[in-house]
Order: structure tokens, then C-alpha cells, then sequence
């Protein structure tokens, strides 16, 4: 794996992972409080070189290779927090966070609730996560639905490269905890961007393009894959909009539902499986919400129900553009 | 004073770790091996009398504030009650060491050492009551939640204290777990990470000899729990959870090696939990009444009161203060549990997120329609 | 609280406490290789007393106290299902089963598939779920999202006493693991029922109560809450039909559509807070199934999006009789 | 035969735990305190020569195979490969103190041990290779999957030993793990779970001083990692790693105790990781090629050679024979894995419950169609 080299300040070139580390490396220059920790975040720079050059320029106090112990990880984040600093935890792979779920559910989503607002816990826990890089079981988990149905948490997700600078820029400065999931096989994926751009707030979708047939609801890895999908639709003559949410919690009701209502038809994608999927509640609150301007039911194109697939098979698994063109001629244009 | 007899303890059935294996002082198995005091305090003469009065005096009024408390809960004035009796030692001790910008984190038995750091019964027990989950200001006390979920609170110790110390601020945290808790996989993490991080963190492991009904035996294989900080690299220490000098001192010896840099330490109090495990426990089905009884020989208060009166320390005016002191305490509790505590449905919202999101803003709406019908029906 | 005393044979009267002890202990009898273990199931017979005279009468190695660490047991009963036993582990409290999510996801949900089908896991977690008993923090929390997202897991909840004796006992027996969700405030309510007579199979969904005017869609306990709703509802001239769903994977698509589509309205109900909670997933499928049959959106009444609340609030945040039949009546019945 | 220096090894930068505490002979501190062989094999005659033949056989068989993953992986033969390289003792070892019905509880980075056991490196390698998740049949080559989430496996190996000790079957659980594993809650519940049962598990760690880039210094701070026994009560060994018949001997005592009934053990061997920790990490961001060439005066075959030629019982026959078996092996694996795996895109659907969900059904039906369209557009 490549160096991530420091960040020039100004606008760039970048890849999502420098993206990354530039934004931890301003949020750390710029705020005493705010600490690194996790598996190799140090030397290395993590697996993905997010953290890369961290501990060169903090020391290893602000950026700190930790004991090989999720759970410990965590809650040794929640007593620094307490303390009054800014802890950003970083989960080695998605199914690796999964020893720290109990200090998770039970502290870092309650703490400030269960001390009445005196306990606020500002931990952002960075967690790679999705497949599509031909990783080896256990590394390739699309958990989200796992944060995004716990009271407490925010559950962020960038599908672009400004995005990943600006909303863990957010996610750190919030004095909320924020799961903050990277979709991993768009580490490597550069676009220009400006540090000094602001992006949209935390909680608010955006409109990555426009259309007047029908919008493909999405976030995450799931981006790329549904503005392509997008640009194939043309020629069976439908012009799809692509909505990328960003932010699972808090959900953008308001923009989805102008979007929909405006549109009449709507389909869903993620890669995690469908059967309790965080597209499940996009589509039963969008129905709740604008059902009587919906001209077919909301669909969802999903992973399936299945424990992730070996790295020769993962393709079979993932929603590519021929099932969300599928989905779409689904969506009873006879009526 | 009265010596804990081992001879005796083997006698008692279901407290010993391995039916084969008695527990003696494990002190040449201990790294750092200070004799470990196991046997009682050696030479009260070197303590401070004016420690050793307010040790009792925190001892009397703690055993009046665990029985006021258990009353509450019969008359359902607590939803539940899992009381120290028998650990006040344990827990006076525990608050006593502290300084006032350390940090304590208790479990749900741990009231005591709450009320005892200073917080308001009517604030320590809002958990236990069922009329909040945190009633006090942790900050402000230096005080953790009450930890449910066992072993978690460790990892948390040690982030605080870890943190503390690279900002040079010279706090000390002190975790209290239990013999049960030292199974739990979060309970070998904050050890283990202590000792890498040097944190200044002291985990003080009640060992009341069971888990709700699981003994220890059950519960472990080691000659001591003490044992388990050789596995960390950090000192361990065993003491008679039952004599108050005996844990302050262990405990004041911990903390000020926190303090001055030295680094974690694990502290094992032999103890027992005299009540059951809560009000809703039946602990006559897992341990017999001999063996309870066996205990009450060794009760915290007990041990107290003859070791002062042979130093002469104890006075009948020192009795008096803390029986005057704790029948005011009870009174006060009596006085405001009685009374119904003020509830507002709305708080449900409040504290979820900074700011709570659009979504609970309908909820809590939502909520706040309900409750105004209902005002209507009432008028 | 009180013994469970040994169950007599034949038809009786119980509480599903005694059913679901019941269960077990027939299973014990019939199988030498199921094998209880959890925390406080020995002597004490479990805080719930479900475990209660098992040790007694078939020994510590078939009914194990084990040390306090839920990881470590239910790793254990995955070695235990490799061997070719059949574990029934008992998580003492639903927040108190989060230390062990990582051997549930990781291992238990995916052992059979990552083995080929070489490597089934028989095991039942059983996990008391949900509120209403006046629990304080991390006892009362309805979990049951995190386990039917999960692909590999069946995920069980009774809500008489028949199903209790009976789909425990179909659990037990599945040759998948089962996530058997205890509702625990219906331990102590009795019925009739007959251990011999034979309850529907684990993936059918059961009719309550028929209806003509809409059904409600629920589970576990919150299917007293709606019964209770039907009849008040009767007074405002609405016939409800309620639908006990009993297995929320597999989920029953053909009986819970055939009830929808008869009826054109649904409201699903359930105490986990509403985003994200399985009410999404079911309204959403609902929707996508009989789309055309709705004469108003699916709606959900659950619990709040919040933390479980301290014993004294928690009646605000329970769905109520009320709550339910506000949802009937936005069911566009002027339509 | 050669003997491991501590002066030399606290030369060596990174490799201990704790910057000044140097690894010594923890004997004393070990409980059922036999010496602890850190400082190689003492008495090579004690060993049975055809033993030794065998071992050092399985070595080069062992080193070729590990050279021939790796070649693979760098033609994109294996997604990724964590080679055993410089850990050849503890995984021929391993292998070879197992009896036909005992189980080994392997993680990622053990398929030469599982190769050793008898599985065909085809099937050893489909986790890796990415055709597959596991395989070979757990069940037939009494070999647990592959176990990535570290730790986890420990409560397995616990699980099934206990399983088979309740049915009278005299199976001996065998439980890989890292040093970094150790930090993990699992292994802590999983060594108190067997010491509390008294399982006849054995856990090997292999040390090989680093978990991934995180060197054992900050990964703990105990005097060694068999330290950890003292803290279950049960007893630990430490080993020299690269010194197979000193490992083989260590852990066929601690079949032999745990197969008797004396309850499980853990052994600490001293390794070193010779390679990167897959063939995707850079290890000169956080080694010196000092520290990697130190070791490599410790490499376990070069030990093993030694000290054969200086018993006599390494004669140029053995050489060639291992050196032919180590070939062909590499040559059937070059030749099986540079053919295309069979893949079933339906499989997906077949094994995630013994009957397919409706759900996964619906699922699979609609693969198979966009399949057919795709076999479609193929003609
Ligand atoms: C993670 C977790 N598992 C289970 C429980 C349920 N539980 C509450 S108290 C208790 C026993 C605790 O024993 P111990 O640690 O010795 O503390 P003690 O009650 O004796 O003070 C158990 C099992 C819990 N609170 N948390
Ligand atoms: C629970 C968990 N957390 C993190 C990882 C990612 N990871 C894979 S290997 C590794 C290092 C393991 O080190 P060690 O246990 O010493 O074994 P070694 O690789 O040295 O053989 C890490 C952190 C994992 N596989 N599982
Ligand atoms: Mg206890
Ligand atoms: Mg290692």
C-alpha cells in the first residue's frame, strides 16, 4: 500500500483516503483535544494509510497504537472523552468493531442520556466498511443497519472525496458520538477538491444529479454504482436523479421527500443485505410519508441475505447497474 | 484485632476458588511483592487515630444507610436494592482515598461509596428508584454512572486517568468490579491496557464470593484474583476486605503509586455479600444459613469495634456521633424517598443528542399532544 | 420470585415462564446432547427461574453455571455444537447478550455456510427481551433488529404460552441456531395450553383475531396490545384482525400479504423504536407485495427513537392501546 | 545445539515487552513451576531420532511450502497470504503432537500447521486463494476453520474439548493464537472458561513479536505471556519457538496433562515473523532489517540442522528426501493452483440455513435468471 502523503493546504488532487488523513491531520492541528487511537495507526498509518504521518507530526500521544482489543479501544475512548478530550477511534475492518458493539450500545450511544446531558461523549468512531476489494470473510461487512438503528448514534457516510474531508471534519467537531463508515474500495478514487469548501451539514442529502423519470435513493460505495447506472438508463430513455443521502442518522426526511414526491418514483440501493437493511426504513418512512404521490412502490436494490461471499464471488453479490435497471423498469411506467 | 483463620474460611463451603485448593497469601507469587496483607491489619498503633474514628464513624453510618435503603425497597419506595451490607469496608475505604479531583467509577452495589464520596442518597439512587438513570452531575463529583454492564466501567478508568496523566493533571480513577466481573472479556482489557499505558488507575475487586449465585469457585480457577495482575505485568495485592484500616491502607499505598507515576495496580478485598444479591434474590437456594453466619463473625463493623476499643480509641462519645449520624441520614431518607419525585415525560427527548433530531422532534410532539389530551380528560 | 415448579404431563395451566421450562426440560429428556449453560441456571434456576430443577435432575454438565462472561459462553456452546451437542444458551438479559455479538455475527450466524453446510451450529440463545417490568438501564432493551438483519439466524418470539412450550422446543430442534426472544414481561401471565398438542411451525405467522377493516401486523409482546386495541377499537366501529408474526426470520410473506391484500390496511406494531426496527422491514415489504391493494400507507407504532427509559417514564414510551388506534385512524379511511 | 542470547535479544530493537525489562526465565514465577525451556533444547539425545528426522523433515517441507504460497500470491495465485515464515517449529509441531481424533483450532495465519495435519494445501488455501471461505470438512480433518476475528477461536477449542470431555472421548482441543490475540477479551474468557472446566485444551501463542506493526512492547507489559497462565490457574510454559523439538516437547506434556485430566495449559513460544504480516504490508515502516537479520541467525531450520549434524542423525539422505518432498509439493501446488478455481455463483444461496428462507429463494431465483440472460448474450 502507498504513502499518503501530507496534504498541501489549498485545492487538490486527491484520493478519499488523503482526503481522510488531511482531515484528521487539520482537526488535530487545530484542536489540542482531539486523539487517534486504534491498530496500527501509528508506524504504519493504519492499514489504509488514513492515519499516515500522524504520529510523526502528534507523537504518540495524539495518535496511539493501541492493545489488540476492540472493546478496550472503545471504552478507553469513552473515559478520554469523559476527561474532555476528543477521541477518533479507528476500527481496523467493519467486522472488527463488533467486540466493541456492547461498549458501543450500552455507553458511547447512551452516555449523554443516561446522565442527563451532563456525560456527552464526543468519540467519532471510524469504521472501513462494505466490500468490493476481494477481501477475505470478515472484512468486507456492510453493518450499518447495526449504528443507524441505535438511539444516540449518527451514522455518517461519504461517497465523495469532499465529502470525506468535510463530514469528518463535522463528525469531529460534533459533541455527539458519530459512527463514521468509509465505503473501503473508494479509498483509492481522487477528485479535485478544496479543503476550505464547505460542504453540506451533517443530516442533509444531496442531489448528485438531477432527473425527471425517477431517483435512486443511495450513499456510501452504492454512489458510483447508481450514477452509472444513471448514465445507462438514458438510453432506454429514462433520466434518473441520484439522491446520496451522506447522513443515515439524522435522516433527511425533507429533501427525500420533495425528491420523491416529486418524482413519484423511487428506488433504494445499498450493498448490505435487503431483509433489515437501512433501505428498509428509507422506503417504509418515504411510503408513510408521500404515498399518495407514488406512482409504483418504493424498490430496493440490495446485497442478499446472505453472509458476505468469498472474493471470487463478491460480484454476484453486489447491486450493480443491470438489477437497479431492473428495480427501475419496475416501477409500473404502464400506469 | 480478629484475623481472618483460613483453617476457618475452608470450612466454609462454596466460597472457596476450587474445592482442592485453599487460599493462602500469595505474596512470593506477586510481582512488586510487598508482604500482601491477608491476615489482618498487623499494627494498628501506625494509624492515624483520627483515621481510624472516621472509618468507623463511615462504617456506622454506612450499615444505617444499606438497611434504610433495603426498608425503602420493601415498602417499594426503590425498584430494587442491591445492597453492601457486609462490604461497607470495602466501600468507605473506596472513598475515602480519593482525592477530590479523582475519579471514582462504581458498579450498581456501590451506592455507598458514592453517598460516602459525598453525592445526595436522593441523587445516588435515582438509578435504583426508577425515577432516572443518573441522578448525579458525574463531573462535578468525580463520579461515574452507576455501571450495570459488568466489567465496562474498567475500560473507562483507565481512558480517564490515561488522559488525566497526559495533561499532567495528577488524578487517580478507581474502578470497583466484582469477583463475577473479572470474567468479562472488558475486564482483562482495561487491565491489560493500563499497564501498557501506565495509566493511573487502581481496580478494586470486591470479592464477595458470588455472582448473584454463582461462587467463586465456579467463577475462577486462580489461587487469588490478586493473581491475575502477574499476567499484566502489575502489581497485585490481596486484603481483608472486612478490616477498613487494612483496605485504606492497601488502597492509599495503590493510589499514591498511581499518583507519583508508578503505574496500575490490582487490589482483591476479601469480602461477602451478607444480603442477597437484591431484594428480588432468593439466596437461600445457592448458600447455606452456616455459612452466612460464619460470616457475621467478620463482619466489617465488628472487627471495627473490638480493634478500636483495644487501642482505646473508641469512646462512647464517638459512638454516639455515629449513631446520631446515621439515624439523621436514615431520617432524611426516610423524609425524601416518601415523598413522590417530580417526572416529566418530556425529558425522554431531551438528552438523546445534543440537539435532537428532526425525527424526535415529531416524536416528542407528538408526546406532548398526548399529554395535553390527557390534562384535557383530567379537567 | 417463586419456583417453576416440574411440569406434569398433559394439558395444564401455566405461565410461560413454566411452559418455557417445560420445554426445556422435555428436550433434556428426549436428547441426552442438549445442554443448558449460562449464568445463575444452575441452583438458582435463572433470575427468571426458566432453568429452574434442570440441574437437579440432570446434573451440572447438562445444566452449567458458568463464569460471568457472555462471549466466553456462547463461544463455548459453539465448540460445544461443533462436537455434536445441542447448546440452549441463556443470555440472563437482552443488553447483557452485546458482549457476545461478535461470536453471534462472526461465528454462530456464519459457521454453516463458511463450512459449506459441513459445520451446522444447533444452538437456541435464548434472550429475554423488552420492557415493562420496571428494569433499570440495559435491562429492558427490545434488541430484536440487530438479530433479524443477520443473515444465518432464525429469529423466534412467542407471545402465548403454547407458542412458548412449542416453538422453544422447535428451536431446540432446528439444526440452524435460533435467537429465541423471551418476552419477558409475559412470564409470569398463565394460559391453558397442552404440550402434546402440536402449535404451527417456526416461519408461520398466526391470525389472533380476524377482522375486516385492517390488521394489525405485531409480535411478542406487544400482541396483548393489540388484542386489547381491537376490542376498545370494536366501540369506534373498527373490526381489527391481529397478526402474531411468531418468527421474524424467516419471515411468513405468503399469510401476512394474503391478510394485507384482503384487507387493504395495516398498521405494524412493535415496542423497539421505530428507525430502523423491524417494523420498517416489514411495512416496507408489505408495500412493495400488495402495493396496489393499500388503501393507505403501512404505518408503525413503536417505541421512540430514544434510549430505554427509567422504570417510572417507561409507560410513555411503550406503544400503547391509544397510540394504535390513533395509526387506525390515520388509515385514510375517508379514502 | 544454538542457543538464544537474552543480551543478544535485548540488542534487538522493538522485540520485548517493555524498553527495559528483559525477558529472563520465569520459572519461579510459572506455577507448577518445571523449568521453563527458554534457552533451547537441553538434552537433544533425551529425543527419539526418528522424531527428530520427522521434525526436521516437516521444516523443509514446511519452509518450501510457505515460499510457494507466497510466490503464488505475488502472481495473483492467493488474494493474500499471512506466511508462517520463520514460524515453521510451533506449526510442524503443532501438527504432529495432535492424535488423529484431536481437533486444532487454527488461525489465518496456521494453513502450513493445518497442511501438516494432512489437509491438501488446495484445500488448506481457499480462504486465501478467495474461492472460498473454508475448504476442507472441519469435521473429517478434525480441523476448525481458519479463524480470522482474533481470539474468537480460543472459546471454541474450550467449547468442543469440554464437549468431548463430558462424553468420556479423551480428544485433546489445540488453540492457535498470536500475541497480539492475547490482548482480546475472548482470550481471556476462554482461558478462565477452561481452567474453571478444566478442559483439555492446549492454547500455543505463537510470539512473534509483533501484531502486524504493533510490536509487543505495546501490547503488554507483562514479564512474558505465559505469565497470563498464573492469573486462571493453570500452568504456562515458555519456549523457544524456533527450537522445534524444544516446542514439540512442551506441548506433548501439555497434551499428555491435558489428555489425562490435568486441565489445559498455555505455551508461550518465541518466534519471529520473518516475512511482512501479509504480502500486502510494508514492514520496513516500523522494523529495522537489523532487527529481521538478527533473527535470522535464529531461523528454525538453520537451528535444526545444527544440531542434527551434531547428534549425527542428519545424514545427506534425509537432506535429499526432504528436500524431493519439499519440491513436490511445490510443484503440485504451482501446477493445482495456476489452473482457474470452479466457482458456483448458486452456492451463495445453498448453506446459509440447512433449507433455503422463502426470502433466500426469491433470491436465488432471480440470480439464476440474470445468469441464463448472461449465458444468453455469451451465444
Ligand atoms: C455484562 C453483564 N452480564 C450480566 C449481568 C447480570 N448481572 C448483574 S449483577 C451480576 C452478578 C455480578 O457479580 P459480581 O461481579 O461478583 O458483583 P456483585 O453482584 O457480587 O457485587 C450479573 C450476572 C450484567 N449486569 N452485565
Ligand atoms: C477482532 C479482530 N481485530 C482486528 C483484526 C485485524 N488483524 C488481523 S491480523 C492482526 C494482527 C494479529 O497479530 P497476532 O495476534 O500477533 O498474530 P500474527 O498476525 O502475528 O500471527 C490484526 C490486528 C482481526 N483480524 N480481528
Ligand atoms: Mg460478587
Ligand atoms: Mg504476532
Amino acid at each position: 500500500m502507498t504513502t499518503t502523503a501530507p496534504a498541501p493546504a489549498g485545492p487538490r488532487t486527491a484520493s478519499m483516503a488523503q482526503a481522510l488523513n488531511a482531515a484528521l491531520r487539520d482537526a488535530m492541528r487545530e484542536d489540542p483535544t482531539v486523539h487517534v487511537l486504534g491498530e496500527d495507526v501509528g508506524a504504519l498509518g493504519g492499514v489504509f494509510r488514513i492515519t499516515d504521518g500522524l504520529t510523526a507530526e502528534f507523537g504518540p500521544d495524539r495518535c496511539l497504537d493501541t492493545p489488540l482489543a476492540e472493546a478496550g479501544i472503545l471504552g478507553t475512548a469513552v473515559g478520554m472523552a469523559m476527561y474532555g478530550l476528543r477521541p477518533v477511534v479507528e476500527m481496523q475492518f467493519d467486522a472488527f468493531a463488533y467486540p466493541a458493539l456492547e461498549q458501543l450500545f450500552s455507553h458511547v450511544a447512551k452516555m449523554r442520556n443516561r446522565t442527563a446531558g451532563r456525560l456527552p461523549l464526543p468519540i467519532t468512531v471510524r469504521i472501513p466498511y462494505g466490500g468490493g476489494i476481494g477481501g477475505v470473510e470478515h472484512h468486507s461487512d456492510a453493518s450499518e443497519a447495526y449504528y443507524a438503528s441505535t438511539p444516540g448514534l449518527h451514522v455518517v457516510t461519504p461517497a465523495t472525496v469532499a465529502d470525506a474531508y468535510g463530514l469528518l471534519r463535522a463528525s469531529i467537531a460534533s459533541d455527539d458520538p458519530v459512527v463514521f463508515l468509509e465505503p473501503k474500495r473508494m479509498y483509492w478514487g481522487k477528485a479535485e477538491f478544496d479543503p476550505a469548501a464547505p460542504v453540506e451539514p451533517v443530516g442533509r442529502a444531496v442531489l448528485r444529479r438531477t432527473g425527471t423519470s425517477a431517483v435512486l435513493i443511495t450513499y456510501g460505495p452504492s454512489l458510483p454504482v447508481c450514477l452509472e447506472a444513471a448514465e445507462v438508463a438514458k438510453a432506454e430513455g429514462w433520466d434518473l436523479a441520484v439522491l446520496d443521502l451522506r447522513t443515515l442518522v439524522p435522516f433527511d426526511d425533507e429533501t427525500v421527500c420533495r425528491v420523491v414526491r416529486s418524482l413519484g418514483r423511487a428506488v433504494v440501493v445499498h450493498e448490505a443485505g435487503g431483509f433489515g437493511g437501512t433501505g428498509a426504513e428509507i422506503a417504509a418512512r418515504v411510503t408513510e410519508r408521500c404515498f399518495h404521490h407514488l406512482a409504483a412502490p418504493v424498490l430496493r436494490v440490495t446485497g442478499f441475505d446472505i453472509p458476505y461471499p468469498p472474493p471470487m464471488l463478491e460480484h454476484h453479490h453486489l447491486p450493480g447497474v443491470d438489477r437497479i435497471l431492473d428495480a427501475v423498469a419496475r416501477l409500473q411506467w404502464e400506469d | 484485632m480478629t484475623v481472618l483463620d483460613h483453617r476457618h474460611h475452608t470450612a466454609v463451603p462454596g466460597w472457596l476458588p476450587g474445592a482442592t485448593a485453599p487460599r493462602t497469601d500469595p505474596s512470593p507469587l506477586l510481582p512488586d511483592s510487598a508482604p500482601v496483607r491477608v491476615l489482618g491489619t498487623p499494627a494498628l498503633e501506625k494509624y492515624d487515630p483520627a483515621l481510624l474514628r472516621e472509618l468507623y464513624r463511615r462504617l456506622v453510618v454506612g450499615r444505617r444507610y444499606n438497611q434504610q435503603a433495603t426498608t425503602l425497597t420493601k415498602q417499594g419506595r426503590l425498584a430494587v436494592y442491591p445492597a453492601s451490607t457486609g462490604q461497607e469496608a470495602c466501600q468507605v475505604a473506596a472513598a475515602l482515598v480519593l482525592g477530590e479531583r479523582d475519579w471514582l467509577f462504581p458498579s450498581y452495589r456501590d451506592t455507598l461509596a458514592v453517598v460516602s464520596r459525598g453525592v445526595d442518597p436522593l441523587e445516588a439512587l435515582t438509578l435504583l428508584r426508577g425515577n432516572a438513570h443518573t441522578g448525579y452531575d458525574p463531573r462535578a463529583s468525580r463520579t461515574a454512572p452507576l455501571c450495570t454492564p459488568l466489567g465496562t466501567q474498567g475500560p473507562h478508568a483507565v481512558g480517564l486517568a490515561h488522559a488525566a496523566r497526559l495533561s499532567g493533571d495528577p488524578v487517580v480513577a478507581l474502578a470497583l468490579l466484582g469477583d463475577g466481573g473479572t470474567s468479562e472479556g472488558d475486564f482483562h482489557e482495561a487491565l491489560n491496557f493500563a499497564a501498557v499505558l501506565q495509566a493511573p488507575v487502581v481496580f478494586l475487586v470486591q470479592n464477595n464470593g458470588y455472582a448473584i449465585s454463582v461462587p467463586l469457585s465456579a467463577q475462577s480457577a486462580a489461587p487469588t484474583l490478586a493473581h491475575k495482575a502477574v499476567g499484566y505485568g502489575m502489581p497485585g495485592r490481596l486484603v481483608d476486605g472486612n478490616d477498613a484500616p487494612a483496605v485504606h491502607g492497601v488502597l492509599t499505598e495503590a493510589v499514591e503509586r498511581a499518583r507519583s507515576g508508578g503505574g496500575p495496580t490490582l487490589v482483591e478485598a476479601l469480602t461477602y455479600r451478607a444480603e442477597a444479591h437484591t431484594n428480588a434474590d432468593d439466596a437461600t437456594r445457592y448458600r447455606t444459613e452456616a455459612e452466612v453466619a460464619a460470616w457475621r463473625e467478620h463482619d466489617p463493623i465488628l472487627l471495627m469495634e473490638r480493634a478500636l476499643r483495644e487501642l482505646g480509641v473508641l469512646d462512647d462519645a464517638l459512638v454516639r456521633e455515629a449513631a446520631d449520624e446515621a439515624e439523621a441520614l436514615a431520617a432524611r431518607m426516610r423524609a425524601e424517598f416518601h415523598a413522590d419525585p417530580e417526572l416529566d415525560p418530556m425529558s425522554l427527548f431531551a438528552h438523546v443528542y445534543a440537539e435532537p433530531t428532526p425525527q424526535l422532534r415529531e416524536q416528542a410532539a407528538r408526546l406532548a399532544e398526548e399529554l395535553a389530551a390527557e390534562a384535557e380528560v383530567q379537567h
